[in-house]
């Protein structure tokens, strides 16, 4: 793995790519991490494209601009899918998380690309079945941990435990269910 | 045709602003600017001007609805004073950044608080990083002088820049004085019409003003103002050329008075280098080889000519008539420390602050800095910033 | 420097590229093309396309009205298309359609990578 | 009355392109007042910092197919009075032949609150302009924070439903009354469901010479949380409960524009829109209580004003 991290986010205005970069940031954090996570800020409104970045890195970051060259992408909205530059300055051994039903091999297809991992669950399914509303975000981190092993996932569901805690208090249903989205995201993520 | 007459600074000024005609005037009154206005009113009133005045509620639409008017295609203007000025902050970077050429005349007053009506330059000071070219006026005569110039200069293709004309409140503003004022017809041909480029009022080709700049242009858009600025350097300088051909007074970017042989100088603006230069008669009477130098033209910043004037001269003071609370001088100390580093050589500079408030500065103010300066000369010792006729 | 002295009036063009430099850009941003965010697609802001029924129609307009993306183009007094370039599929059209003759449908993520593939060649 | 077969052939002024969210009511509303400035007519529109002015001009792109000036966030009244002020002395010279409409736009942020002096002085001063107000109920622009036109009750980011606060304590600011006060030739109060009225509202403030101000409520799927296609439904809910009553000020004479036929009571506005959920929670029914007596006491008063018998709808 680089010695920083760096993670590009591909969603729409108001689908949570904000808040999942600043979720996944303070929970890596907590495992005594270095981490950023930021969006990009433009006059875009809801539903146009949008960026959102994360770095991590055992040592502290000093970089605080955009990131231009990911070695993780991260796919929200499977509509953006050869709409935004998703490959733009990913290096060949990039990894790519993206949220469709299709398999890793018609994305690599759709994407044109011969290089890098690929990553696919159908997150929006998922949420829909266990939160009850299409908001891929939570699952799709789950999908994250499992692609890059970054932290062991038992320890990432105990942050995320307390953190939905926090966020969603006394709504117990809403916690369980990100809980279950990001577990079964974790478990059925399908690579080549 | 040149006219002797008496008139106050302000009367001056709003006689110049009648022979201009200019399209559209928005303002506010505030001490001690209005005089201005309400003498503006009366040309309006009684049809000597056919602007159209806009009495606004407050400073911040002043400058709004000059900013409207211009962009329009208006020739426009408005005038004002310290805490009217301060309201206007918001509005002369916007107006600066639109490149629109509006003229307005400031009284320079202290700043609140304590509420003060008096003179200082804190007012033009606060907005010397604004983008607007601001030229300051020793008395009645310079004011009438600058504005005149000051349109050529704002719509002057390379430039299309506000321009910022500065007199001393109270000094200059409400003091008689004798002035040589210039024909209405030949201020009229010398101001011309205002034609200008881009403008809404365009029934052809219609144009989006003051649009979202973001990360991808704003930078650019700056930049061009910068480069504005240095072409208003020449700007100027042509103008102030012209000027001397209709009325016999040449302007240039900086006034050198006995400089070429001083051994020391001050430096100083507006109603201020006056007194500083009848010091120095006096002590050249004395056979002190003494000089002053007055900037015109604050920004842009004339370096290379302050370089110029002052590379003979190797101890000098700059008066600041502000504070900038850095705790190391004035900001005219930091500009022309700032200029004289590229010298090199054994130059000594130091700062004076006075006339806060509107606290008078006296010939022998003066003399006691001259006399400083020779001490420092010398050899002596003296502190990097110090202050004329404060309670010390 | 290769500027002209003279920019200070402005490159005044219609067309701003991400290219040019400082000084060909136009003055104070102004912009000499009005109407010309024509040129920028929202279109991709879409998951859901309006889908309109001719037979359905009966050209009353509504849906022009309360278009807020001015994506309904009408012709001659009557529905003429839907403007996709611009149209980011709010979902107003159809609700307030009297006669249900737009469908608000998927946008297939196939359909639109073969979209894009075929402006590439 | 035009129909809009007809309208429909007046060349759009707001074109396609701006980065509006998908269904913000402004885009709807801006079109509206736009179509009703006849073709041949030349416009200079001005506008306030916000949403309708950041979407539309993103450089090097504008959605406006006029003359536009935008310069800040509290000055869009000043601004545009500068624009009339320099176009009546450039035609007084006889530098200028063609005819120009003015037509300022501020939400309610720049209108109820920071630019309500400015908005205040171009009335006084009897420019020949129209202000739009597009009053979404929030500072949506920065994200929803409340202003003095958001109504009791209302979740914003700056007016939190909390534990001990259900929301925004104080009621809206009767921007509409205070632009009447003003004594201008044309006021009126539109909504976008009843779109006839507001073209007639539009025309009438474009034609009238003199100031005119309409104030148009304008819904924010985001910031009212609805969903985002029943845009009308929601601003024909405003109307019919008399949360947002039609009316118009001609030469000072109060005229209501619209009286609903039944009562119908306020829950029903309330209901479909997420910045209201939390009062339909036990314990906050005394909010929607005041709510509904704020919209009742304010109807019969304004009926008073309209010279209608002051009595509310059969229920």
């Amino acid at each position: 793995m680089a010695k920083v991290l760096e993670i590009r986010w591909h969603a729409r205005g108001g689908q949570g790519a904000k808040t999942a970069a600043l979720m996944l940031a303070e929970s890596v954090a907590e495992m005594g991490k270095y981490v950023q996570g930021f969006p990009e800020y433009g006059p875009e409104r809801m539903g146009a494209p949008i960026l959102a970045f994360n770095r991590i890195s055992d040592e502290p970051i000093f970089v605080h601009s955009n990131v231009t060259n990911p070695n993780i992408v991260i796919v929200l909205d499977p509509t953006l899918l050869g709409k935004a530059k998703i490959t733009d300055g990913v290096p060949e051994d990039g990894i790519y998380i993206i949220n469709t039903s299709k398999t890793p091999q018609e994305i690599r297809k759709i994407l044109g690309i011969t290089t890098g991992k690929i990553f696919t669950i159908d997150a929006t399914q998922i949420s829909i079945e266990t939160i009850g509303r299409p908001i891929p975000n939570t699952p799709m981190m789950g999908a994250f941990i499992r692609a890059t092993g970054i932290i062991p996932f038992e320890t990432f569901m105990e942050h995320m435990k307390e953190q939905l805690g926090k966020k969603f208090k006394s709504k117990s249903e809403v916690i369980e269910g990100n809980l279950k989205a990001i577990e079964r995201a974790y478990m059925e993520v399908k690579s080549e | 045709m040149k006219t002797r007459v008496a008139l106050t600074g302000n009367e001056a000024v709003a006689h110049a602003m009648k022979q201009v005609n200019p399209d559209v005037v928005a303002a506010y009154p505030i001490t001690p600017q209005t005089e201005i206005v309400q003498i503006f009113s009366s040309f309006v009133s009684n049809g000597q001007v056919d602007t159209e005045f806009v009495a606004v509620e407050s400073e911040h639409s002043a400058m709004s609805a000059a900013i409207g008017a211009a962009a329009a295609g208006a020739r426009a203007m408005t005038a004002t004073s310290s805490q009217g000025l301060a309201l206007m902050f918001e509005m002369v970077y916007i107006a600066s950044s639109m490149r629109l050429p509006i003229v307005f005349p400031v009284v320079n007053r202290a700043l609140s608080g304590p509420i003060n009506i008096h003179c200082d330059h804190s007012d033009a000071m606060g907005l010397r990083d604004s983008g607007v070219i601001q030229l300051f006026s020793e008395n009645a005569q310079e004011a009438y002088d600058n504005i005149i110039q000051a349109f050529r200069i704002a719509e002057h293709p390379d430039v299309r820049l506000p321009v910022m004309v500065n007199l001393d409140g109270f000094i200059t503003s409400h003091a008689m004085d004798v002035l040589e004022v210039l024909d209405d017809e030949t201020v009229k041909n010398f101001v011309g019409e205002y034609k200008p480029e881009d403008f809404l009022l365009n029934a052809k080709n219609p144009i989006s003003m003051g649009n979202l700049d973001l990360y991808d242009f704003y930078f650019e858009h700056r930049r061009q103002q910068t480069a504005s600025m240095e072409a208003a350097k020449d700007v100027i300088k042509e103008v102030g050329k012209e000027f001397a051909k209709i009325s016999g007074r040449e302007y240039g970017l900086l006034e050198k008075y006995h400089l070429d042989d001083a051994q020391v100088a001050v430096v100083v603006l507006n109603s201020a280098a006056g007194t500083a230069k009848g010091t120095c008669d006096e002590l050249r009477k004395k056979g002190l080889k003494v000089g002053v130098l007055k900037p015109r033209v604050y920004r842009p910043f004339p370096h290379e000519e302050i370089k110029e004037a002052l590379k003979n001269v190797k101890v000098i003071a700059v008066l600041d008539r502000a504070e900038t609370f850095s705790t190391n001088g004035g900001p005219m100390f930091q500009e022309i420390r700032n200029t004289l580093y590229d010298l090199k050589g054994d130059i000594k500079v130091v700062n004076y602050i006075y006339g806060l408030g509107g606290r008078d500065l006296l010939v022998e103010h003066v003399e006691k800095v001259y006399n400083d300066l020779f001490d420092l000369k010398d050899g002596k010792s003296l502190n990097t910033v110090n202050y004329l006729g404060l309670r010390e | 420097m290769t500027f002209n002295r003279n920019f200070g009036s402005g490159t005044r063009t219609g067309s701003v590229k991400p290219g040019m430099r400082w000084w060909e850009i136009t003055r104070a941003g102004n912009i000499y093309s009005p109407g010309n965010s024509k040129e920028y697609e929202t279109g991709d802001w879409r998951s859901i396309r309006p889908v309109w029924n001719k037979e359905r129609c009966i050209h009353c307009l509504i849906c022009w009205r309360y278009c807020p993306d001015s994506s309904i183009i009408a012709e001659n007094g009557k529905f003429g298309e839907i403007d996709y370039m611009h149209c980011k599929g709010c979902g107003i059209c159809a609700k307030v359609c009297p006669v249900n003759a737009i469908d608000m449908k998927p946008e297939d993520e196939t359909e639109k990578v073969k979209e894009v593939g075929s402006d590439e060649n | 009355m035009a129909t809009l077969k007809e309208l429909s052939k007046v060349p759009e002024r707001l074109v396609g392109g701006h980065r509006l969210c998908a269904g913000c009511g402004h885009g709807v509303a801006t079109r509206m007042v736009l179509n009703a400035v006849e073709e041949n007519e030349h416009v200079v529109v001005g506008c306030a910092t916000g949403c309708l002015e950041v979407a539309t001009t993103i450089y090097p792109f504008t959605a406006w197919n006029c003359s536009f000036i935008h310069s800040a966030f509290e000055n869009a009244g000043a601004t545009i009075s500068g624009v009339e002020a320099a176009y009546r002395a450039l035609k007084k010279k006889g530098k200028l032949t063609e005819n120009f409409k003015f037509i300022a736009f501020g939400g309610d942020g720049g209108t109820y609150d920071i630019g309500l002096q400015s908005l205040s002085g171009a009335m006084e001063r009897g420019h020949n302009i129209v202000y739009v107000c597009l009053d979404n109920e929030a500072y949506m622009n920065t994200g929803i924070q409340r202003s003095s036109a958001t109504p009791i009750g209302a979740d914003t980011t700056t007016s939190p439903a909390g534990k001990v606060i259900p929301g925004k304590q104080q009621p809206r600011k009767d921007l509409t009354a205070i632009m009447a006060a003003h004594n201008i030739p044309y006021v009126g109060q539109a909504a976008l469901s009843n779109w006839q009225d507001l073209y007639k509202k539009a025309k009438k403030a474009v034609e009238v010479e003199g100031p005119a101000f309409l104030n148009i409520l304008s819904p924010c799927p985001r910031g009212w949380r609805y969903n985002t296609p029943e845009i009308m439904e929601i601003s024909k809910l405003a109307v019919e409960t008399r949360f947002w009553p039609l009316y118009e000020v001609e030469d000072g004479k109060w005229k209501l524009n619209y009286k609903p036929k039944k009562y119908v009571p306020i829950e029903e506005f309330l209901k479909p829109q997420g910045r209201f959920k939390h009062l339909f929670k036990p314990g906050n029914e005394h909010v929607i209580k005041a709510i509904q007596e704020d919209v009742d006491r304010r109807w019969l008063a304004l009926l008073e004003r309209c010279g209608e018998t002051p009595e509310l709808p059969p229920r």
